[in-house]
C-alpha cells in the first residue's frame, strides 16, 4: 500500500473508492504490485476522454483488494499526443478485453499486447475511427459500408490450428435456438473440440456514448435496456453510481425495496437457468417445469412493477413504488414457487441420465478462472468466493445473514447446484425482509453534479458482479457512462470450459454460464 | 419421475384460454401492416417462425421463449419456431438491427423461403426504440428489410405476441 | 367375402400415407400431455406438410443433383417398404419383395442418400449429421440383425408375413426368446428413428442434431416429403414391430370383414406404442453421443441373448 | 468342332502374343502403342470371357496337354466349370478395363515410356488366364509366377518414388512366401503320397485320384491356406496390400484388386472342393474365421484412410473376407453332408467373387479418373468434384452403393445369399456351431453399416461439397473410352443386382459340380423375378420390384409436385448469417470417421495430440496450434516388426561369422562333415 502512495503523483478518496494517479512508467509496476503481492481483482479498466477538462484521456483501472470494502482505483493520464499506455495483459490476463477494447473506442493502444486484433468492431468498421472520443463523428456512406459488412476494411484473422483433417465449425451469429446473436468458432476433429474462438459484440449498440446524450435521471431507463434478464440489477447500479457521485444518500424504504427487487431478479433468472440447463439435454419434463415456475415470477414482476423486466422501478433517488404494500402477494406467489422449486430439483437431481451429462462437463479450473477475473455464479462454483453483496456491502445486504456459496468443482452440475443453493438463499433473503417494516420516503431530492465528480456504482446482479462508473461533465451531463457487465469478465473463460469437450455438450456448457450478450457488447 | 408425468396428465392443465386469457391493454394491440398478397399461401393454422435477435437487450428473446411454457404453449395454435430460416415462414425480428447484424439479417431474410413473413418484435424493432439515434443502430428493422407488422412494447408481453400472431393468421388463412 | 391382394395392398398404402403423420400428431400429443402443457391438435403434422407443400423452395447454389434428388428416394423407399410390411392382411403381393434383411437395406439405402445430401451442400452441420447418422447406422445394424435372427427363429422364416402367420399362431410372448428380441427391437428403434435418448427431434441446438443436422437446408416440398418420410418410418418402425410381435389381429388373408377390424386393431395397438415411446422419451435425458455405444451394445446383448435362450430353452 | 472353348481361349492368347509381338515396332509411336496394344488386349479378355462363359453354360470339361515343358510333365491345360467360371471373372473385368486403359493409360504420354506398362499388362493378363488354366502343379506354379512378377513390375512403373519401390518389394516379398507354401502343398499333395516317383503324379488330375490320409490332407490344405491368403490378402497377410495396389496405376489396381486377389480364391476353391474334397468341419471353420476377421479388420481399417486408394485397397481386404465367409460356411455344410446349403454358401461366395470384381474394379477406374483429373490421391484436399466431373461422379456413386451392399445393386444380392447361408445354420447338427454362426451374421452385419459409412465418407468427402484442393479450374472431365469403361462395368454391377436368379441357374451346375447340390430350381421358384433360395415362405427378395416400385413412386411424386410450375430460388448456402464461409469449414474425412475412431480405437494404434506453438505466456493467448494424427496398422507392429528385428539380428550374427580366415571356413566345414557323419 504504502509502496503505490509513495508512487502516486496525485492521491485522492471518495467514500469507499482511493484513486492514485500515476506516471506512465509506474503504471505496470503498481497494477503487477497490487496483482501480484496484494492479490487483488482488477474489476474494470476502462478509459476517459477528459481533454475539455485538462487536454488528457485518463485509463481508470479498479482493483479490488479481497478483504477490505475498498476499491483501489490507479489513475494513468494519456496525452492525445502519444496514444499509448503499457499493456497489463501479460501480467493480469483479466485485462485482456479491456485494453482492447480501449483500443478499440478510444484508440488509445496498449504496447505488448498478445493480441492486436480488434475486439469490439468488425470488418467493415473504418480504421482509426474511435466513437468514444468526444470529436468524433462518422459519414453515412461508412455507416452504410458498416452495415453493409462486406467490404473488408482492417481483417479479423481467426486462429487456424493446422495439421490435416481439421474441421472448422462456424455458428452464428443466427443460431438455430432463441438467443442472443454470437460467432463462435470451433476448430475440431469430429466431435472433438481443440479450439473454440468466440466472436461477439454483433449487437453492439453504441449504450456508452448513448449514455452521454441523455440527462442522467434518464439513463435509467437505457440502463434498464442493456440487459434484459438483468434490468434491474442495471438499474440499481446505474442509479447507485449517479447517486454516489451527486452525494445523496437514498432511505432505508428505498434500498430495502431494491434489495428486495433484487433478490426477486436473481430467484427468477436462477431458476429459469436450472430450467433451461434441461433444454441442453432434452430433458423436457424438467425444462418445463422450471418454465413454469419462471413464468409465475415473472407475473408477479408484472403484478408489482408493472413490467415483467422490473423495468421502471428504478429512479435516480430512489424507487418509484412500495412493493412492500403488497407483501402478501409476494408471499403467496413465493410459497407456490419455492414448492414447485423443491419438486423440480428432486426431478433433476433424481434423474440420473440428466445428472450424468452434467457432471464433469465443461470444467473451467480454478487457476483461469482466477486469471480471468471470472465472477459470480460460474466464478463461484470454480471455487472463488466472490460476491459483492459480502465482499463490498450494499443497500441493505449489511443487515442481513446469508453465506456466499462455493463449489470447488467448475463443471457444469457444480454451476448448477450454486444457482439452486442461491436461489434458496435467496428466498430466505426475502422472508427476512419481508417481516421488518422500513421508514423513509420513496426518493429524495436531486442535486446538481459537480462538474468532473465521478463515482462509482455496484451490484451483484444474478450474474456477477456488476459495475457502472459515471462521471458528470461541464453542463452537470454525462461525460462518461461505463458499465461493466459481469457477463464481459466471464465471456473469455468459456473456451477454456469447453476445451476438450465434445461438441454436442457446447450447448450446454453455454447455458450453464448464461451470459448475456448484449451486456457484453453494450 | 413418474409421479411428475401422471400429475402433468392428470391435473388441470396450467395453459391459460385464449382468448379470454388475455388482458390486454389497448396500446398493445397489433397494427397489421397489408400483405394481402401472401394470404393464399401460408394456413391450416401451422405457423414456423425464425427467431432473429439483431440486438435487441434479450427481453424480447425471453418472451418468445415464455411462448413456449406451459401457460401460454403457443404450440396449441399450430405455431413453432424452427431451427432453420430454410424451414420458416415467418421472421420475428427483435431489436434495433445493430450495424453489425444487418448483414446477418439480410442473409438470414434471403435464406427464407417465399412466401414468408417479416414482423418486427418490440419497440427497439417498431423504430429504435430508446436506442434510437445510436452511432451504432439501423433505428428499426424496416430500414433494412421490409417488414409486414409490428409488435409494439418493450419487450411486448408473451400474449401481446400470440394475439399479434394469431391475428396474423386468421388474416393469412382468410 | 375377399378382397383382391391388390386393393388391400393400395388401401394399406393409402393408411400408410394418412396414419404415418397422425401417429407422429398423436405422439407429440402425448409429449404435450406428459409435460403439462395442452396440444396441438392430432393433424399439425399434416397442417404443416400440406403448408409445406405449397411453399417455394429455396435451394443452395451448389447443390448438385443428390440433394434434389435424395427427398423423392427416401419418400418412395418408405412408401414401398409400407408395401412390404403386413400391416392389414398378411397376403400382398408386395409381400414377397423383400424379407426383413432386405427391408432393413431399404431403409439403409435411404439412409445412404440422406447423408450424401447432408454433405453435399458442404456445411458443417451436414456433415457432422451425416458422421454421427452412420456411426449410430452402423452400431446399430448387427443388433438389428441379431433381433431379425432370433425372431426367425421363432418364425421359422426371415419373410415378414411368413413370420407374422407363425408367430400369431402360437401365443408367443411367453417365449423369453421373443421377449429379449422385443426389447433389443424397441432400443434399436429408438436408434433408427432418432427419438430421444439417441437424438432429440425437437431440438432447437444445431451442434446436438443428428438427423436434423443433415436436413437443415431443406425447403419447401423437398422438406415436406422427408418430414412425410420420417414419419412413416417411424410409423413403418411400429408397424414392423408389430407384425413381428404381436402379430394377432392381422388377418392372413384380404376377407373383407378381418381387414375392417384389422384398422381399429391397428389403431390401438399404435396409441398404445405411442404411450410406451413418449414415456421413455419423457423421462430420459438424451445421452452423450458416445455413451451410444453402450445403449446399442445392449441391444446387440438382449437380442443375443434371446437367441441363445431359444436353443437353450425352446 | 472348330469353334469351342478351347479355340476360343487359344485365339485369346494368340491375340495377346500379337501384342508382344507388334510392340517393338509401335515402341516408337506410343500413342498408336496404346491404342493397339489395349485394343487388342480388349479383344484377348473379351475372348476369354465369351470362353469362360461358353465353358460354364454348357458345362463340358475339356483338357488338353502341350507339347511343351518338363519331360515327362508337359503342360496340362484344362477349362472345366470352375476355371471356366474365373476365366468369365478374369475376362469379363479385363475386358472393361483394357478399354479404360486406353484412354487412362495416354495419361502417361509424355511423362514416361508406356512400352513396359503395355508388356506386363499383357503379361499378367496372360498370367491370371493361365492360372486358371492350369491343370498341373508345375504349371501352375509357372503362370503363379508370371503373373506375380509381371504385376510386381506394374507396381514399380512409377519407380521414382521411394514409397513404390518399398510397396513393390514388399509385395514381392509376401507374394514369394505365399508361393513357396503353395509348392509345398502341392508337394505334399502329389510327392507325400506317392514317394517322389515320377512327375506325373503333379498333374491335377492324379492329385484328385489320390487318397491322403487325413493328417496329410490337413497339412496340404494349411499351406495351401497360407500360401493363397497370401496373395488373397487376407488378415494378418494382407499387409502389403495397402501398400502396393495405390501406388500402381490405377488401371493395374483395378485388375490387381479386382481379378488378381480372385486366382487366390480360385485356388483355394479348387483345392478343397475339387482336389481334397473330403475334409472336417472345422477347415471351414477356419476359413470362416479367417473371413470374419478380414471383413471387420478390413472396413475398420478402410474407415481410417483418407488416401482414396488406399481405401479402396482396404475395402478389398474385407470384401476377400466376405467371400471367404461364404466359402468357409459352403465347407462347413458340406463336411456335414448338406449339400443344399453348401450349394447356397457357395453360390453366395463365388456371386460375390464376380460382384467384387466388377465394383472394385469400378471404383479404382473411377478413382483413377480423379487422380488422372487432379494429380491427387488425397481425399482432404478433393471435394465437390461432382460438379466438373459428373459422369465419373454418377459411376463412382454406382459403385460405392453397390460395395455398400445396398439395393438393388449387386454387392446386396451376394451379402443377402451369405445371410441367408447364416441364417440357415441352425440347422446344423453341431449345438458349438449353431451359438457360433450367428455372432458371425452379426459381424457380417457390421461390416456392411461400416462399409456403407465409409463410403459415404469418401463419395462425400471427394465428390460433394465445395472443392478444398487449390486447382479447381483446371480439373476435367475423364476420356470418354475411361468412361464407357466405367459405364459398362456400371451396367455390369447394376445387371448383377437386378437379374440374380439368372446369375444363378448360370452358375448351378458349377455348384453341383463342387459340392453336389442345386438351387437354381428353388431360388426362382415364384419366377425370375423373386430370388427366393431355398424356398419362398423361407425368404425372398425381388430386385426387379423394388427397384421398379421405389422407380414409379419416385417418378410419380416428382410429376405430381412439378404440376405446379417451378418454385425453386437458387440462393446461398445458410451459414447462419455469417458471410464468411471458407472450404476449411466442412467436415473433413478424418473428421467423419471421428466418432468411429474413438469407438473401435482399441484395434488401432492411434498418436493423437495437439501442440501449441511456442509455449504461450498464458493459456488465454496461444501463438499456433498444431493437431497430428497416426492411425497404424497393429499387425504390422505386432507381427512384421519382429519378424524384420529377428531377420536384421540373424544377419548380423551370420555377418560375425565370416571372419574372412581361411582357418576358420576350414573348421566351419569340418564340423560340418562330422555332424553329417553322425547323423547318417
Amino acid at each position: 500500500m504504502e509502496r503505490i502512495r509513495k508512487k502516486a503523483v496525485k492521491t485522492w478518496e471518495y467514500l469507499n473508492e482511493s484513486s492514485f494517479e500515476v506516471r506512465m512508467d509506474d503504471f505496470k509496476d503498481v497494477c503487477r504490485h497490487l496483482y501480484e503481492d496484494l492479490h487483488a481483482i482488477l474489476r474494470v479498466m476502462f478509459a476517459c476522454d477528459e481533454r475539455e477538462k485538462d487536454g488528457l484521456f485518463r485509463i481508470y483501472t479498479v482493483f479490488d483488494l479481497p478483504g477490505h470494502d475498498r476499491f483501489f482505483i490507479i489513475v494513468l493520464p494519456v496525452r492525445e499526443s502519444d496514444h499509448r499506455f503499457p499493456s497489463l495483459t501479460q501480467t493480469i490476463p483479466a485485462a485482456h478485453w479491456y485494453e482492447r477494447e480501449i483500443s478499440d473506442l478510444f484508440g488509445l493502444s496498449p504496447q505488448g499486447h498478445p493480441d492486436g486484433r480488434r475486439l469490439v468492431f468488425h470488418e467493415a468498421f473504418p480504421a482509426n475511427s474511435h466513437p468514444l472520443r468526444k470529436d468524433w463523428s462518422m459519414s453515412e456512406t461508412d455507416k452504410q459500408e458498416w452495415g453493409g459488412g462486406t467490404t473488408i476494411k482492417v481483417p479479423h484473422p481467426f486462429m487456424e490450428v493446422s495439421g490435416e483433417g481439421i474441421v472448422e465449425i462456424p455458428v452464428g451469429p443466427v443460431h438455430a435456438g432463441i438467443i442472443e446473436p454470437g460467432h463462435f468458432r470451433f476448430s475440431a476433429i469430429g466431435e472433438t473440440i481443440f479450439y473454440l474462438e468466440p466472436r461477439l459484440f454483433y449487437t453492439h449498440k453504441g449504450t456508452e456514448k448513448h449514455f452521454e446524450t441523455l440527462a442522467f435521471p434518464d439513463g435509467v431507463k437505457l440502463a434498464e435496456r442493456v440487459s434484459g434478464t438483468s434490468s434491474f440489477a442495471h438499474g440499481v447500479a446505474y442509479c447507485m453510481a449517479v447517486e454516489r457521485m451527486l452525494g445523496i444518500a437514498i432511505t432505508e424504504k428505498a434500498s430495502a425495496v431494491r434489495t428486495l427487487v433484487l433478490e426477486l431478479e436473481r430467484i427468477y433468472n436462477h431458476i429459469g437457468d436450472i430450467g433451461n440447463m434441461c433444454a441442453g439435454t432434452a430433458l423436457n419434463l424438467g425444462y418445463m417445469k422450471g418454465a413454469a415456475i419462471k413464468e409465475r415470477l415473472m407475473q408477479l414482476n408484472e403484478i408489482l412493477t408493472g413490467s415483467r423486466y422490473l423495468r421502471g422501478l428504478n429512479v435516480v433517488g430512489g424507487v418509484t413504488k412500495d412493493v412492500f404494500k403488497q407483501a402478501d402477494d409476494i408471499l403467496k406467489t413465493l410459497d407456490v414457487t419455492t414448492r414447485g422449486y423443491k419438486v423440480l430439483m428432486e426431478l433433476l437431481l433424481g434423474s440420473v441420465s440428466h445428472i450424468e451429462r452434467l457432471e464433469n462437463t465443461g470444467k473451467l479450473s480454478k487457476d483461469i478462472a482466477r486469471k480471468l477475473g471470472v465472477t459470480g455464479v460460474a466464478g463461484r462454483a470454480s471455487g472463488l468466493s466472490d460476491d459483492l453483496r459480502k465482499s463490498h456491502p450494499h443497500l441493505l445486504y449489511d443487515r442481513l445473514i446469508f453465506e456466499a456459496h462455493t463449489h470447488e468443482k467448475g463443471d457444469v452440475l457444480a454451476r448448477m447446484m450454486i444457482r439452486a443453493e442461491e436461489t434458496e438463499c435467496s428466498l430466505s433473503i426475502i422472508q427476512a425482509l419481508l417481516e421488518s417494516g422500513y421508514k423513509g420516503d420513496l426518493t429524495v431530492p436531486l442535486k446538481t453534479a459537480p462538474p468532473f465528480a465521478s463515482a462509482l456504482g455496484y451490484v451483484e446482479a444474478p450474474r456477477g458482479s456488476l459495475f457502472y462508473w459515471v462521471m458528470a461533465g461541464k453542463n452537470g451531463k454525462p461525460l462518461r457512462v461505463k458499465l461493466r457487465s459481469p457477463s464481459y469478465c466471464n465471456w473469455p473463460a468459456v473456451p477454456f470450459a469447453v476445451h476438450g469437450n465434445i461438441v454436442p455438450d457446447f450447448p450446454l456448457c453455454n447455458k450453464s454460464f448464461n451470459l448475456s450478450y448484449s451486456g457484453t457488447d453494450m | 419421475m413418474i409421479k411428475e408425468i401422471l400429475k402433468n396428465v392428470f391435473l388441470k392443465k396450467q395453459a391459460i384460454q385464449f382468448p379470454e386469457g388475455f388482458n390486454i391493454s389497448p396500446e398493445q394491440t397489433v397494427k397489421i401492416v397489408d400483405f394481402q398478397k401472401k394470404v393464399d399461401t401460408i394456413f391450416h393454422r401451422s405457423l414456423r417462425i425464425r427467431q432473429v435477435d439483431a440486438g435487441s437487450c434479450n427481453a424480447c428473446e425471453w418472451e418468445c421463449t415464455a411462448l413456449m411454457n406451459p401457460i401460454y404453449d403457443i404450440q396449441r395454435f399450430g405455431i413453432d419456431f424452427v431451427a432453420s430460416p430454410r424451414h420458416a415462414d415467418m421472421l420475428l425480428v427483435t431489436g434495433p438491427v445493430s450495424r453489425q447484424m444487418e448483414l446477418a439479417l439480410k442473409r438470414t431474410a434471403l435464406a427464407t423461403p417465399e412466401p414468408r413473413l417479416i414482423v418486427a418484435c418490440g419497440d427497439c424493432a417498431k423504430d429504435g426504440g430508446i436506442y434510437k439515434g445510436s452511432y451504432a443502430v439501423t433505428n428499426g428493422v424496416a430500414n433494412v428489410i421490409p417488414v409486414d407488422a409490428v409488435i409494439p412494447g418493450c419487450p411486448p408481453t408473451p400474449t401481446a405476441i400470440i394475439l399479434a400472431l394469431a391475428e396474423l393468421i386468421d388474416k393469412v388463412a382468410r | 367375402m375377399n378382397i383382391d391382394p391388390f386393393i388391400v395392398e393400395v388401401f394399406q398404402v393409402a393408411v400408410l400415407l394418412i396414419v404415418a403423420p397422425l401417429f407422429t400428431g398423436w405422439i407429440k400429443m402425448l409429449k404435450c400431455w406428459f409435460q403439462g402443457r395442452t396440444s396441438p391438435s392430432l393433424f399439425q403434422p399434416w397442417r404443416d406438410i400440406l403448408k409445406l407443400f405449397t411453399k417455394d423452395v429455396t435451394l443452395a447454389e451448389n447443390a448438385s443433383w443428390i440433394f434434389r434428388f435424395t427427398p423423392y428416394l427416401v419418400f418412395g423407399v418408405s412408401v414401398i417398404a409400407g408395401g412390404i410390411i403386413p400391416v392389414l392382411s398378411m397376403d400382398l403381393p408386395l409381400s414377397a419383395t423383400a424379407d426383413v434383411i432386405a427391408l432393413v437395406a431399404l431403409f439403409s439405402i435411404a439412409r445412404f442418400f440422406t447423408a450424401l445430401a447432408g454433405m453435399d451442400i458442404g456445411t458443417a452441420f451436414g456433415g457432422m449429421g451425416a458422421s454421427r447418422e452412420m456411426t449410430i447406422a452402423s452400431l446399430a445394424e448387427p443388433a438389428m440383425l441379431m433381433a431379425v435372427f432370433a425372431v426367425s427363429l421363432v418364425g421359422k422364416s426371415t419373410s415378414l408375413s411368413q413370420m407374422a402367420i407363425v408367430i400369431s399362431q402360437g401365443h408367443s410372448l411367453l417365449r423369453p426368446s421373443l421377449a429379449f428380441a422385443l426389447l433389443a427391437f424397441i432400443l434399436i428403434t429408438l436408434a433408427e428413428t432418432g427419438r430421444i435418448p439417441v437424438d432429440n427431434p425437437a431440438t432447437h441446438l444445431e451442434l446436438t442434431m443428428i438427423h436434423e443436422a443433415m436436413i437443415l437446408e431443406y425447403s419447401g416440398r423437398h422438406l415436406a416429403l422427408i418430414e412425410w418420410a420420417s414419419m412413416m418410418k417411424l410409423f413403418l418402425f411400429a408397424v414392423l414391430g408389430i407384425a413381428s410381435f404381436f402379430p394377432w389381429g392381422i388377418p392372413r388373408n384380404g376377407e373383407l370383414f378381418a381387414v375392417a377390424v384389422a384398422l381399429p386393431v391397428l389403431l390401438f395397438k399404435l396409441a398404445g406404442i405411442g404411450v410406451v415411446l413418449v414415456l421413455i422419451e419423457t423421462g430420459l435425458a438424451k445421452m452423450r453421443i458416445f455413451r451410444i455405444t453402450e445403449f446399442l451394445g445392449s441391444a446387440f446383448l438382449f437380442a443375443t441373448i434371446g437367441m441363445l435362450s431359444y436353443f437353450m430353452l425352446e | 468342332m472348330l469353334l469351342s472353348p478351347i479355340s476360343i481361349i487359344s485365339s485369346s492368347f494368340a491375340v495377346l502374343l500379337l501384342v508382344l509381338a507388334l510392340t517393338p515396332f509401335l515402341r516408337l509411336n506410343q500413342r498408336l502403342l496404346i491404342n493397339v496394344g489395349f485394343f487388342l488386349a480388349t479383344i484377348a479378355s473379351f475372348f476369354a470371357a465369351v470362353a469362360g462363359f461358353w465353358s460354364l453354360a454348357d458345362g463340358m470339361t475339356t483338357q488338353i496337354i502341350l507339347p511343351i515343358g518338363l519331360p515327362d510333365l508337359p503342360f496340362h491345360l484344362r477349362i472345366d466349370l470352375l476355371s471356366g467360371y474365373f476365366l468369365a471373372v478374369v475376362g469379363l473385368l479385363a475386358f472393361f478395363v483394357s478399354i479404360y486403359s486406353i484412354g487412362y493409360v495416354k495419361g502417361f504420354l509424355g511423362q514416361r515410356s508406356v512400352t513396359h506398362l503395355l508388356v506386363f499388362y499383357v503379361l499378367f493378363l496372360a498370367g491370371m488366364l493361365l492360372v486358371v488354366l492350369a491343370d498341373d502343379a508345375l504349371f501352375f506354379l509357372i503362370a503363379w509366377e508370371m503373373m506375380a512378377a509381371s504385376s510386381y513390375f506394374l507396381v514399380l512403373y512409377e519407380d521414382e518414388r521411394v514409397e513404390n519401390r518399398r510397396a513393390a518389394f514388399l509385395y514381392l516379398v509376401v507374394a514369394h512366401v505365399g508361393a513357396i507354401a503353395i509348392l509345398l502343398s502341392f508337394g505334399v499333395l502329389a510327392g507325400l503320397t506317392t514317394g517322389f516317383s515320377g512327375f506325373q503324379n503333379y498333374t491335377f488330375d492324379a492329385m484328385r485320384a489320390a487318397h491322403l490320409p487325413p493328417e496329410l490332407a490337413t497339412l496340404a490344405f494349411l499351406l495351401a491356406f497360407v500360401g493363397f491368403s497370401a496373395k488373397a490378402g487376407v488378415i494378418p497377410l494382407h499387409i502389403w496390400l495397402p501398400e502396393a495396389h495405390p501406388v500402381a496405376p490405377s488401371n493395374v489396381s483395378a485388375l490387381m484388386s479386382g481379378v488378381m486377389l480372385k486366382t487366390a480364391i480360385y485356388g483355394i476353391v479348387r483345392i478343397v472342393f475339387d482336389l481334397i474334397h473330403t475334409f472336417p468341419w472345422w477347415w471351414g471353420a477356419m476359413v470362416l474365421v479367417f473371413g470374419l476377421v478380414s471383413a471387420v479388420m478390413g472396413v475398420l481399417y478402410a474407415l481410417m484412410q483418407h488416401d482414396l486408394k488406399r481405401l479402396l485397397a482396404y475395402h478389398s481386404v474385407e470384401n476377400i473376407g466376405i467371400i471367404l465367409i461364404g466359402i468357409g460356411l459352403a465347407m462347413i455344410f458340406t463336411s456335414f453332408n448338406m449339400s443344399l446349403l453348401a450349394a447356397l454358401a457357395l453360390i453366395a461366395g463365388l456371386y460375390h467373387t464376380l460382384n467384387h470384381a466388377m465394383f472394385k474394379g469400378l471404383l479404382f477406374m473411377g478413382a483413377g479418373s480423379v487422380l488422372h483429373a487432379t494429380h491427387e490421391r488425397n481425399m482432404e484436399d478433393m471435394g465437390g468434384l461432382i460438379r466438373f466431373m459428373p459422369w465419373t461422379a454418377v459411376f463412382f456413386l454406382i459403385g460405392c452403393i453397390s460395395i455398400s451392399a445396398l439395393p438393388p445393386f449387386n454387392g446386396f444380392v451376394s451379402e443377402w445369399l451369405t445371410y441367408q447361408a447364416f441364417l440357415l445354420s441352425p440347422a446344423l447338427p453341431s449345438p458349438l456351431l449353431n451359438l457360433m454362426i450367428p455372432l458371425g451374421a452379426a459381424l457380417l452385419a457390421l461390416t456392411s453399416a461400416l462399409a456403407a459409412a465409409c463410403f459415404v465418407k469418401a463419395f462425400g468427402v471427394t465428390f460433394l461439397g465445395h472443392h478444398r484442393g487449390h486447382h479447381g479450374g483446371r480439373i476435367h472431365e475423364a476420356k470418354w473410352s475411361m468412361r464407357l469403361g466405367m459405364l459398362l462395368a456400371a451396367l455390369a454391377c447394376f445387371g448383377l443386382g437386378i437379374f440374380p436368379t439368372y446369375m444363378i441357374r448360370w452358375m448351378d451346375p458349377l455348384a453341383e459340380k463342387m459340392v453336389g447340390g442345386k438351387i437354381a430350381a428353388s431360388a426362382s421358384g415364384l419366377g425370375w423375378m423373386w430370388l427366393t433360395p431355398i424356398a419362398a415362405e423361407r425368404a425372398s427378395y425381388s430386385a426387379p420390384l423394388a427397384f421398379i416400385g421405389i422407380l414409379a413412386v419416385v417418378i410419380a411424386t416428382y410429376l405430381l409436385l412439378h404440376a405446379r410450375p417451378g418454385a425453386i430460388h437458387r440462393a446461398p448456402l445458410w451459414d447462419c448469417g455469417f458471410e464468411k464461409v471458407t472450404s476449411r469449414m466442412q467436415y473433413t474425412a478424418t473428421s467423419f470417421a471421428m466418432p468411429l475412431r474413438r469407438i473401435f480405437g482399441f484395434l488401432f494404434s492411434i498418436k493423437e495430440h495437439v501442440r501449441q506453438f511456442p509455449p504461450a505466456p498464458h493459456p488465454a493467448f496461444p501463438d499456433r496450434l498444431h493437431y497430428h494424427l497416426r492411425v497404424r496398422d497393429r499387425f504390422w507392429t505386432w507381427m512384421y516388426q519382429p519378424v524384420i528385428d529377428v531377420s536384421f539380428w540373424l544377419s548380423r550374427r551370420i555377418g560375425r561369422m565370416q571372419q574372412g580366415r581361411i582357418q576358420i571356413y576350414l573348421i566351419y566345414s569340418f564340423v560340418t562333415i562330422l555332424v553329417l557323419l553322425i547323423f547318417t
